[in-house]
C-alpha cells in the first residue's frame, strides 16, 4: 500500500495539514502537496479507469504528462473535468471524484469491456456494426456514444473569469529546472530581457531529487541561490505555475498561468494566457521517462521509476512496502536508493541489459539489492493493484523463471526530450542513435520573420541526460559568457533499446502490454495497424488512437513507434513522429476567451441617444455590433402592432429615427469629385454645392456593395452617407483605391460617422417641429428636397438634409455627439403636440418598402448588380470608367434574363413568406424544382392593409400583371401578383411639399 | 477483399488478429494508366472510386504526396449537410449526403456516418431571413430542411444558451439528416475499394512535373518515376494553384490555413452539430467525447498547415457565449489545415486549358461533406469529358462569365 | 440638459490603477502634407505646438499636436475651443490640399493612471510598453477596438478611442485594474 | 501570428493590427479591356508556394497600405514597402534572390532605371 513516511518531503509543510475529498471520501494531505500525492498518502493507488476496457488505473508519472491520474474537480459553477492530479495543488477543501466509471470507481460496470477486449481490437468499429444500415443511427452509435467521454459534463457556466497578457521580451525560458535557470541566468547577464516560466509551483525541476552537485552546493541549494540571484535583476520576471502551451510563428508564445486554482473564489483571476513575443524561446522542458511494455504494465502501483523517486524525496510518498524496479538504463538505480534512504524495500532491479556494471547500478548491489542482469518482467500479478512481478528472460518467449512478491513497480524505459515547443512552429528533429531518442537538431530550428532561428533547446530537451551535460548545454543554448555552472560528471551506462519485455514476447502477452494507458492501446495494436496497411505513423495512429488521449502520446509515443518500426522491419528514423502541435498540455477554453465575457465579450456600440431608447420601451436589434431599436413597445403591445403604429404616426402625424449609425465620410480635394466618379455609378462631381444626391457603389467585380445621400459641401467637398454596416467598410474602400490605385489623386478621406448624431424628423408635421424648434429657415423655398443647409436648432449647431427614405416629407439633422441625446428630447419635448413618437429600424423597413426603396442586404446579397434593382437611372451612361462598370458587361451580368426588382401583391392580401421563391414548369437536370424569382422584402403594410413585397423575377419589369406562384413550407402555395415596386404616393408628392 | 462483418472480426480474435489481410495494396507504379488522378485525399479517392464504379475505369492509379487522407480529409472537423442555398450547390451536397447515408455498406467499412442532425443558429434578424429564405430554397431543391423556433433549439441542444444577453438565439436552420462521419475512415474505405478494384494507390510519391504535349496531357512526372496517362485529374485541395502551374494555367485560388480545435473528451452532452455563424463558429462532440470546434481562416496564402492563434481566440470566445458550459473544459489540439479558397468561395470541377486534364478543387473550408457527391461528379466529367449536371455550373468558365455561385447569404463562416 | 455631454460622464473605476472617463476633449483631425511650412505654421496657431516628428505627441498645456499617419495630425485642445480652431485652421489652410474636421464627439479619453497602470495596459494593447518612448503616441489595438495612446506624465495615460465604444473600452479598464490582478506585486 | 513592420509609420505591428489585401501589384484592367485580361486581373492568382508579394492595411495603426514580401512557406518576411508603387523595390529584389535562388520572381525580371540604381 502506498502512504506517506515519516520523514522527509522536500516540498510539503507538515506543520499546515489540509483535509480534502475524493469520491466522497475525507483525505489529509499536507500543504505542498500535489493532488497526486495527497491520494497516494492516503493509500488511493486507484485513481481512475481507462477510456475503452475500463481498466483500474493508478498514477503512473508525477508531472503533466500523467494519463491516468485524471479527476473531476471542484463543484457547481468551478467544477472542471479531466484534471490531472499530478499538477492540481492540494489545498484545503479540495473535493475530487473519479471518472469514467459507474456506479463506483471500485466497481466499474464497463469493466466488462476488458473481458471482450480480445473482440475490441484497434478499428473493430470500422470492420463491425455495419449492416443492417438503420442500426448504426438508432442502436450501435448510440451505445458507443453513451460510454464516450471521460469526465463528467459541468453545467451552466463558470463562476470564474479570466485574463489575458501580451509581453515582450528577447529571451522567454520554458522550464525553470537546472537548465531554464542556467539559461536565463546566461541571457540576463548579457543584458537580455528575459522572461523565465515554470509550470510547477517550485523551482528546481528534477535535479534537486536526483541529487546532483552544481558548483559544490546540493542543486537545491544551488536552485535557491540562482532564483534568489536572478529575481534581483530588473531585466527579468519570472513566474510559477505558468505553462508554456505553444510556440508559433514569428516568435509568438503562449503561456497559460494557474493563478488562483489552488486558491478558488478568493477574487483573483483563476488562470491568464500570456500572449509573448520572444526574440528567442529556450526550451528548457526538461525529458519524459519512457515506460517498457511488459504485460500487465497498466496496474495500479506500475509507475514511472522518476515519478516514484519524485514522491519520495518531494513528497515523502512511500508507493508500497517492496518495490520492484524495470529498467533498461542507469538512472532508475537512482529510484532504487531513494527508495533504500526511505528505509523502504527493493527487493530486485530488472534489468534488461545482459551486463550491468556502471557506478550506479554497483552502489545499488553495496546496499544489498539484487541485480538481475538480463531479466525482464513476463507478468505483473494482481488485479487493481500490484501484488508480484513474474520474471523471465529479457532474451526468451517469457517463460516464467522466478515471481518477486512487491505492491510497487517502477520501470524505466529511458527518457525523450521534451521536444514539442521546438517542434510545433517547425522545429526539426534527428534520431540520435546511441541514446535512442529522438532529440532537436539544432541545424533546422523554427524560424521567425527574417528567417532567423527563434528557439534553441536546453538541458535535457536537448538529449543532455546528465547534469553537467545538462548545465553546459543550457548555458551555450541562451549565449553564455565565461564557465558555465559545473556538475561532477556522472559515470551512466548507455541505456539498451528495450521496447518490449520480453523481446519474444508471443501474442497473448503482447495484447496485454499497454502503450496508451488511457486509450487502451496495447502492442498488439500497433501491429495489427501494421498488418492491415497503416503504415504510416499518421495512420497507425488515427486508426489505434495511440497517442491520442489528454496526454498526447508523452507517455506512448516513442513506444508506439519503436513497435511500428519492428512491425514494419525498418529503423525508427524511417518512421518518423507524428506532428506535435499546440498545446504541450491541455489549455482552459476559459483562459483563451479571456476577459471576454458578459459586458466585454464583444464591444457593443452605443449612439449619444442610447440611453433615451433604453429608458423607452425600446426592442434592440443588433446590426453589426451596434444596437439600434427595432421598436419601442408600448405597455401591453406585441412587437408587430408597435411597428403598425409606429408606421401609421409617422405616415400620418410626425416620427423621430436615430439614424446616427449612419456612415458619414468626407471626401476633399482637387481630385475628390474625379474619385467619387469612379466609385459611384453615377457622377458626383456634377453635384451642385448645397445639394444632395443618391448613389450606388459597386465593387470592381460589379455587385452592389452599399448606396447612400451625397451631399456636396464646398467645391471640393463631399459628405458621402453610408449604409450602418458601410461605414468602417466604405471608408477602407476607399482609402484602399486612394493608397494602392490612384494614389497620385489628390483626395482625403475623414471618417465622421461618430462625431455626429443624426435625426430623421419625418412626417407630414416635419417642419412644424423643426420650426417650432427654431433657428433655421426650413422652408420649401429655402430648403427645397435633396438639399441641405447649415445652422442651429434648439440653439444646437445643425446640419439639415432634405432627404426622404420614407417617401415623407422628411429632414435629417446632423448634430454633435455631444449633444444628440439633447437634441433628441428637445424633439420629442417639442414634438408632443404634434403627435411625435420615435419609431425604429422595422418601422424604417416598412416605410421604405412601401415606396419601393431598395435596402442593401435586404434587395442585395452580394450576388445583384444595380441593373437588377431598376437602378438604371443612377448609373452614368456618360462615364468611361467606374467601378463595376467593366464587371457589368460580362455575359452573365449583362444577360437579359437575370431575374430584376419588382413589387409583389398577394392575391388574398396576406403578407408573402420571408424568402419564398416563385416557381417555373418542370425541374433542372438535377431534379430541382426550376425558379424564376425569389422574394427580397416583404411586409405588412399597415398604410396599405395588406401584404406588400418586392422580389427579383426573371424579366420581372415585363411582366406586370402576372401572377407568381410561391410555395410555401407548409404545403400551401401563395399567389402574388407582379406590380410595381412603388406601393405609395407612386408620384413622390408627399416628400416634397 | 475479405469482407468485413462482426463474424470476421469474431473469427479472427480467436487467432489474435493474425489473419487480416491489408486493407489496401502498396504497389509500385505502372508506366502508364487510363486515368492518374493527382491527390489520395477524400475527394481523389472517391473520383477513382466512381470512375471504376460507375464506368468501369480500373486502370487508375491515385498518386499522393503523403500518406493517404492526409490533407484535409483527415484534419477537417468532420460535418455534413446540404442546405445549400443556391441550386448547384445543394444538388451536389445532396448527392454526397444521400451517399453517405449508404456509404459504410457500399464500401463495406463502417465510415461512422452519423446523422445526428445540424443547426445552424440564427441569432440577428438578418440570419433569420437569411435562413428562411433557404428553407424556401431547399423545398424547391428536394432537401429537407426546416425552420426551428428556440424551444426547439433548447430542446435539442440543452447545453446551449439561448437567451445570450448578446445574441440571443432567434431560431435554427435544422437538417435532421446532417450530421458527421469519422473522416479518417472515409478516406480508409475509399481506398480499400478503389485498391480491391484493382487500382493503384501509390503513397510518397510527389509529383514533380506534367508533362504536355500539343495542348494535351501526356503523362506525370513523380519521385517514383515516370508515370503516363490519357487523362489526368488533379484533385489536391491546398495545393491545386502549384499542381495548375506546372501543367500551365492559373486558378482563382488562394490557399489559406483553417484553424480547428477539440477539447479534452467528456460525457456526451450534445447531440447535434450546432453552427453559429453570427459568433463565427461550430462545434460538435465526437463518438469519443472530445468537443470538435472549427473556427476562421487566416486571410493570409499559407502553406504551413500552422495557423495563426487569433482565430482561435475569437471562436473559443464566441463559442462560451453561446455555451458557457464550456468554459472549464480545456483545449487538447489545435491544428490547421491548407484550404482552396476561390473567387466566389464555391468549388471548380472543370475542365482546363489543358486538354484531358480537369480539377477538382475550390472546396474552400466544406470540402469534407461534399466527398461522395464531389467524386461521384468529378468521375463524370472525367470519364465523358464534358459535366454532367451535377458539375456543369462549377466550370472555371463561370469566372470569365461573371456567373458565380454565391453562398454567403446561407453561410457567412468557415465550416 | 443644455451642456455637451461625453460618452460615460463623471465614470471612474479604482483598483491597481485608477481609470476615468476624463470628459469632453477638443479634437481635430488634420490631413495634409505635414512637410509644408504653411502646416506647421497653422498647427504652432492652433495648439502652440511645434510639428510632431513620427508617432510623437508634443505637449503644450492643454493642448497637444499628435502625429497618426504620414500625412495626419490630431491635435488635441480644449473642448469649446475646437470649432473656431477648426474654423481658423479652414482660413489658414485654404491655398493647401488639407482636409481640417473637427472630430471632438466622435471619440472617448480615458486617464489610467498610477504606478502600475502600465500593467492593465499590458493586458490589453499588444504593445510593448518598455520600448515605447515618453513622448510616443501609439495607434494599436485595445482588445477589440482600435485605440489610441500615449502618456500626459509618467504613470498618467491617456487613451482615445470611438465614443460609439466608450463603455466597452471602460468596461475593459475597470476589468483589468482590479485588485488582485496585478502582473507583478 | 505574424509580425509585420509598417514602412510608413515603423511600427513593427501583429497580425491582429493589420488588415489583409492580398496579391499585390495586380493591374487593374477596366472598359475597352478583354474578358480574359479581367477575369485575370479579378480572379487568376498566383499563389505560390514561396515568395508572394501581398497588400496588407495599418488597419489599426497609422491606415496605410503596404506590400510585403513574405514567403507562404517559412512566413519569413523578406520587407515591406509602401503601396504606392507598381513594382518591389529593386533592393528588395535583389535581397529575395540572394536568399531564394529558386524563387520565382520573372514578373520583375525586367531591368529598368529604377533597378539599376
Amino acid at each position: 500500500m502506498s502512504a506517506r513516511l515519516s520523514r522527509g518531503g522536500r516540498l510539503i509543510d507538515r506543520t499546515k495539514p489540509l483535509s480534502f475529498r475524493f469520491d466522497g471520501r475525507t483525505m489529509t494531505g499536507f500543504a505542498g502537496d500535489t493532488l497526486a500525492a495527497s491520494l497516494l498518502a492516503n493509500d488511493q493507488m486507484l485513481v481512475g479507469r481507462s477510456f475503452k476496457y475500463h481498466r483500474p488505473r493508478g498514477i503512473v508519472a508525477s508531472g503533466p504528462e500523467e494519463p491516468n491520474a485524471l479527476v473531476g474537480l471542484g463543484e457547481g459553477a468551478r467544477f472542471e473535468p479531466n484534471q490531472r492530479a499530478t499538477t492540481t495543488e492540494t489545498f484545503d477543501g479540495l473535493t475530487a471524484i473519479s471518472q469514467n466509471r459507474w456506479p463506483t470507481l471500485d466497481l466499474d460496470v464497463g469493466a466488462v469491456n476488458d473481458a471482450l477486449a480480445r473482440f475490441l481490437p484497434a478499428g473493430f468499429y470500422y470492420k463491425m456494426f455495419i449492416h443492417p444500415r438503420p442500426f448504426w443511427k438508432h442502436v450501435y452509435e448510440p451505445f458507443i456514444r453513451q460510454s464516450a467521454g471521460l469526465g463528467r459534463v459541468p453545467q451552466g457556466g463558470d463562476a470564474d473569469r479570466y485574463e489575458q497578457a501580451y509581453a515582450f521580451c528577447d529571451l522567454l525560458v520554458a522550464g525553470g529546472g537546472i537548465a531554464g535557470l542556467t539559461a536565463a541566468l546566461a541571457g540576463a547577464r548579457a543584458g537580455q530581457r528575459v522572461i523565465l516560466l515554470e509550470q510547477a509551483a517550485h523551482w528546481g525541476g528534477r535535479a534537486p531529487v536526483d541529487g546532483a552537485a552544481i558548483d559544490g552546493q546540493p542543486a537545491a541549494d544551488w536552485v535557491a541561490g540562482t532564483v534568489a540571484a536572478l529575481a534581483a535583476m530588473p531585466n527579468v520576471t519570472m513566474r510559477l505555475r505558468t505553462q508554456v502551451t505553444g510556440l508559433y510563428d514569428h516568435g509568438y508564445a503562449l503561456a497559460g498561468e494557474r493563478i488562483a486554482d489552488h486558491t478558488p473564489g478568493d477574487g483573483r483571476p483563476r488562470q491568464r494566457l500570456w500572449r509573448i513575443r520572444a526574440g528567442m524561446t529556450v526550451v528548457a522542458a526538461g525529458a519524459i521517462e519512457r515506460p517498457l511494455s511488459f504485460a500487465g504494465n497498466d496496474l495500479p502501483g506500475v509507475m514511472l521509476a522518476g515519478a516514484v523517486r519524485d514522491f519520495v524525496v518531494n513528497w515523502a510518498i512511500s508507493p508500497g512496502d517492496r518495490t520492484v524496479i524495470v529498467t533498461n538504463n542507469d538512472d532508475a538505480y537512482r529510484t532504487a536508493l531513494a527508495l533504500l534512504d526511505a528505509g523502504l524495500v527493493v527487493p530486485a532491479v530488472i534489468d534488461a541489459r545482459a551486463s550491468v556494471t556502471g557506478a550506479l547500478p554497483q552502489a545499488v548491489r553495496a546496499r544489498g539489492v539484487r541485480v538481475l542482469e538480463g531479466r525482464a518482467v513476463a507478468k505483473v500479478k494482481g488485479g487493481k493493484r500490484v501484488a508480484g512481478v513474474a520474471i523471465c528472460a529479457q532474451a526468451g518467449q517469457g517463460a516464467v523463471l522466478e515471481e518477486i512478491g512487491c505492491d510497487a513497480v517502477a520501470m524505466s524505459g529511458g527518457w525523450s526530450p521534451a521536444v514539442h515547443l521546438w517542434s510545433h512552429c517547425g522545429g526539426k528533429l534527428v534520431w540520435d542513435e546511441t541514446r535512442s531518442m529522438f532529440r532537436p537538431d539544432p541545424a533546422r530550428p523554427p524560424t521567425g520573420d527574417a528567417g532567423q532561428p527563434i528557439a534553441v533547446t536546453a538541458g535535457a530537451a536537448s538529449g543532455a541526460l546528465t547534469a553537467a551535460d545538462v548545465l553546459a548545454d543550457a548555458h551555450a543554448a541562451a549565449g553564455g559568457q565565461g564557465p558555465a555552472p559545473s556538475a561532477a560528471a556522472d559515470d551512466e551506462a548507455p541505456m539498451e533499446p528495450v521496447w518490449i519485455m520480453p523481446q519474444g514476447a508471443g501474442p497473448a502477452l503482447k495484447a496485454k502490454m499497454w502503450l496508451d494507458y488511457q486509450n487502451d492501446v496495447k502492442v498488439s495494436d500497433v501491429q495489427l495497424a501494421a498488418r492491415e496497411g497503416y503504415e504510416s505513423v499518421e495512420h497507425t495512429k488515427r486508426y489505434t488512437t495511440l497517442g491520442m488521449a489528454t496526454d498526447q502520446g508523452k507517455l506512448s509515443n516513442i513506444n508506439g513507434l519503436a513497435v511500428l518500426s519492428d512491425a514494419l522491419h525498418q529503423p525508427i528514423p524511417a518512421t518518423g513522429t507524428t506532428t506535435f502541435r499546440p498545446p504541450y498540455t491541455p489549455l482552459t477554453l476559459g483562459a483563451i476567451g479571456g476577459e471576454a465575457r458578459g459586458e466585454i465579450f464583444q464591444p457593443l456600440r452605443r449612439t449619444p441617444i442610447h440611453d433615451w431608447h433604453q429608458a423607452h420601451g425600446v426592442e434592440w436589434e443588433p446590426v453589426g455590433l451596434w444596437r439600434r431599436p427595432f421598436c419601442y413597445r408600448r405597455p401591453g403591445e406585441s412587437s408587430h402592432e408597435a411597428v403598425n403604429r409606429e408606421v401609421r404616426n409617422t405616415r400620418e402625424r410626425l416620427g423621430l429615427l436615430d439614424a446616427s449609425t449612419l456612415g458619414k465620410l468626407v471626401v476633399k480635394g482637387p481630385d475628390a469629385g474625379r474619385f467619387l466618379d469612379m466609385l459611384y455609378t453615377n457622377l458626383m462631381s456634377t453635384l451642385p454645392v448645397g445639394k444632395c444626391r443618391y448613389g450606388l457603389m459597386c465593387s470592381d467585380n460589379g455587385f452592389l456593395i452599399d448606396d447612400g445621400v451625397v451631399a456636396r459641401l464646398t467645391e471640393d467637398t463631399w459628405l458621402c452617407h453610408t449604409t450602418t454596416g458601410g461605414a468602417d467598410r466604405i471608408h477602407a474602400h476607399m482609402e484602399d483605391w486612394l493608397q494602392c490605385e490612384w494614389w497620385d489623386w489628390k483626395v482625403h478621406v475623414a471618417n465622421l460617422t461618430e462625431q455626429f448624431a443624426q435625426v430623421a424628423v419625418v412626417g407630414p408635421e416635419a417642419r412644424r417641429l423643426l420650426e417650432k424648434l427654431g433657428g433655421m429657415d426650413v422652408s420649401k423655398a429655402a430648403l427645397p428636397f435633396m438639399t441641405w443647409a447649415e445652422g442651429r436648432l434648439a440653439g444646437i449647431p445643425a446640419r439639415v438634409f432634405r432627404i426622404s427614405f420614407s417617401g415623407e416629407l422628411s429632414y435629417e439633422v446632423a448634430i454633435p455627439a455631444s449633444r444628440g441625446a439633447e437634441f433628441w428630447e428637445a424633439c420629442v419635448a417639442a414634438g408632443a403636440e404634434f403627435g411625435l413618437m420615435p419609431y425604429g429600424t422595422e418601422c424604417l423597413h416598412v416605410l421604405r418598402a412601401e415606396k419601393g426603396f431598395i435596402m442593401i442586404g435586404d434587395e442585395t446579397d452580394g450576388t445583384v448588380i444595380p441593373q437588377d434593382l431598376g437602378l438604371g437611372w443612377a448609373i452614368s451612361k456618360k462615364k468611361a470608367d467606374y467601378l463595376g462598370k467593366r464587371a457589368q458587361e460580362r455575359s452573365h451580368m449583362a444577360d437579359p434574363a437575370r431575374w430584376r426588382l419588382v413589387g409583389l401583391e398577394t392575391l388574398d392580401g396576406s403578407v408573402l413568406p420571408e424568402g419564398a421563391y416563385a416557381v417555373a414548369e418542370g425541374t433542372n437536370a438535377n431534379g430541382q424544382r426550376l425558379t424564376q424569382g425569389r422574394v427580397t422584402s416583404t411586409y405588412f403594410s399597415p398604410t396599405l392593409g395588406r401584404g406588400i413585397a418586392m422580389g427579383l423575377v426573371r424579366h420581372g419589369p415585363d411582366r406586370m400583371g402576372e401572377v407568381l406562384d410561391f410555395p410555401t413550407v407548409g404545403g400551401k402555395v401563395v399567389q402574388a401578383r407582379i406590380v410595381d415596386q412603388v406601393f405609395y404616393d407612386r408620384e413622390g408628392a408627399k416628400q416634397d411639399v | 477483399m475479405k469482407r468485413y462483418s462482426v463474424f470476421a472480426v469474431a473469427r479472427e480474435a480467436l487467432r489474435w488478429h493474425t489473419g487480416w489481410e491489408r486493407a489496401w495494396r502498396s504497389p509500385q507504379p505502372k508506366s502508364r494508366y487510363d486515368v492518374v488522378v493527382i491527390g489520395a485525399g477524400g475527394h481523389g479517392l472517391a473520383t477513382a472510386y466512381y470512375l471504376g464504379k460507375n464506368f468501369g475505369i480500373t486502370n487508375v492509379a491515385v498518386i499522393e504526396k503523403g500518406w493517404l487522407g492526409g490533407g484535409n480529409t483527415g484534419r477537417n472537423t468532420t460535418i455534413i449537410r446540404s442546405n445549400y442555398l443556391q441550386d448547384p450547390s445543394a444538388a451536389i451536397y445532396d448527392k454526397a449526403l444521400q451517399l453517405y447515408e449508404g456509404l459504410s455498406q457500399d464500401l463495406n467499412y463502417n465510415v461512422m456516418f452519423s446523422p445526428r442532425g445540424l443547426l445552424m443558429l440564427a441569432q440577428t434578424h438578418h440570419e433569420v431571413r437569411g435562413y428562411k429564405r433557404t428553407v424556401h430554397a431547399n423545398l424547391l431543391q428536394g432537401v429537407a430542411t426546416e425552420w426551428i423556433e428556440p424551444a426547439k433549439v433548447k430542446e435539442l441542444v440543452p447545453i446551449i444558451n439561448i437567451d445570450g444577453p448578446r445574441y440571443p438565439v432567434l431560431g435554427a436552420l435544422y437538417q435532421a439528416r446532417g450530421g458527421t462521419a469519422r473522416h479518417d475512415a472515409v478516406a480508409w474505405g475509399y481506398a480499400r475499394a478503389c485498391s480491391a478494384m484493382g487500382m493503384d494507390i501509390i503513397q510518397q510519391c510527389e509529383v514533380t512535373g506534367i508533362r504536355t504535349a500539343n495542348g494535351a496531357v501526356q503523362g506525370i512526372d513523380t519521385a517514383r518515376g515516370a508515370i503516363d496517362c490519357g487523362k489526368l485529374a488533379i484533385v489536391v485541395a491546398g495545393h491545386s494553384s502549384v499542381l495548375a502551374g506546372m501543367a500551365g494555367f492559373r486558378l482563382p485560388i488562394e490557399s489559406m490555413a483553417l484553424q480547428a480545435l477539440v477539447s479534452e473528451p467528456i460525457k456526451p452532452c450534445m447531440d447535434v452539430v450546432v453552427m453559429a455563424n453570427t459568433v463565427h463558429g461550430y462545434m460538435s462532440q465526437s463518438d469519443k467525447g472530445e468537443m470538435v470546434i472549427g473556427g476562421g481562416t487566416d486571410g493570409f496564402n499559407n502553406y504551413t498547415q500552422r495557423g495563426s492563434w487569433q482565430h482561435v481566440e475569437e471562436t473559443v470566445r464566441a463559442l462560451i457565449e453561446t455555451f458557457p458550459m464550456i468554459s472549464r473544459l480545456k483545449m487538447l489540439r489545435q491544428w490547421g489545415g491548407i484550404v482552396d479558397m476561390t473567387g466566389d468561395r464555391s468549388p471548380i470541377l472543370s475542365a482546363t486549358p489543358v486538354g484531358n486534364i480537369f480539377v477538382n478543387c475550390g472546396w474552400g473550408t466544406g470540402g469534407f461533406k461534399a466527398i461522395p457527391g464531389s467524386g461521384w461528379a468529378m468521375a463524370e466529367l472525367v470519364a465523358k469529358g464534358t459535366p454532367g449536371p451535377l458539375a456543369a455550373e462549377f466550370g472555371l468558365n463561370r469566372f470569365r462569365e461573371g456567373r458565380f455561385i454565391d453562398e454567403s447569404v446561407a453561410a457567412g463562416v468557415a465550416h | 440638459m443644455s451642456e455637451p455631454q461625453s460618452a460615460l460622464p463623471g465614470r471612474r473605476a479604482a483598483g491597481f490603477a485608477t481609470v476615468a472617463e476624463a470628459g469632453l476633449q477638443g479634437m481635430i483631425t488634420l490631413r495634409g502634407d505635414l512637410a509644408s511650412p504653411v502646416l506647421a505654421a497653422a498647427v504652432q496657431q492652433a495648439t502652440g505646438c511645434a510639428m510632431p516628428g513620427p508617432r510623437r505627441i508634443v505637449q503644450a498645456g492643454d493642448r497637444a499636436a499628435a502625429w497618426m499617419s504620414p500625412d495626419e495630425l490630431l491635435l488635441i485642445l480644449p473642448h469649446a475651443d475646437a470649432p473656431g480652431a477648426a474654423t481658423a485652421l479652414q482660413a489658414a489652410l485654404a491655398g493647401e490640399h488639407a482636409l481640417v474636421a473637427e472630430v471632438s464627439d466622435a471619440r472617448a479619453m480615458f486617464a489610467v493612471t498610477g504606478d502600475k497602470a502600465v500593467q492593465a495596459l499590458a493586458k490589453l494593447f499588444p504593445v510593448d510598453f518598455a520600448a515605447m518612448e515618453p513622448d510616443e503616441i501609439r495607434r494599436s489595438r485595445m482588445a477589440q477596438v482600435a485605440a489610441a495612446l500615449w502618456q500626459a506624465a509618467p504613470g498618467d495615460w491617456r487613451i482615445v478611442c470611438f465614443r460609439s465604444v466608450a463603455a466597452y473600452a471602460f468596461g475593459l479598464l475597470d476589468n483589468a485594474v482590479r485588485p488582485g490582478s496585478e502582473l507583478t506585486a | 501570428m505574424l509580425i509585420l513592420t509598417c514602412p510608413h509609420c515603423g511600427v513593427t505591428a501583429e497580425e491582429t493590427e493589420l488588415a489583409l489585401g492580398g496579391e499585390a501589384h495586380l493591374k487593374r484592367y477596366g472598359p475597352g479591356d478583354s474578358d480574359e485580361q479581367f477575369e485575370a486581373y479579378m480572379f487568376a492568382r498566383k499563389n505560390p508556394k514561396g515568395v508572394h508579394f501581398e497588400r496588407w492595411r495599418h488597419a489599426y495603426g497609422c491606415g496605410k497600405w503596404f506590400i510585403a514580401a513574405r514567403c507562404t512557406v517559412t512566413l519569413e518576411v523578406f520587407g515591406t514597402y509602401p503601396a504606392q508603387t507598381a513594382r518591389p523595390p529593386a533592393d528588395l529584389l535583389a535581397a529575395i534572390r540572394a536568399k531564394r535562388p529558386s524563387a520565382d520572381l520573372s514578373d520583375w525580371d525586367a531591368a529598368t532605371p529604377e533597378d539599376a540604381q
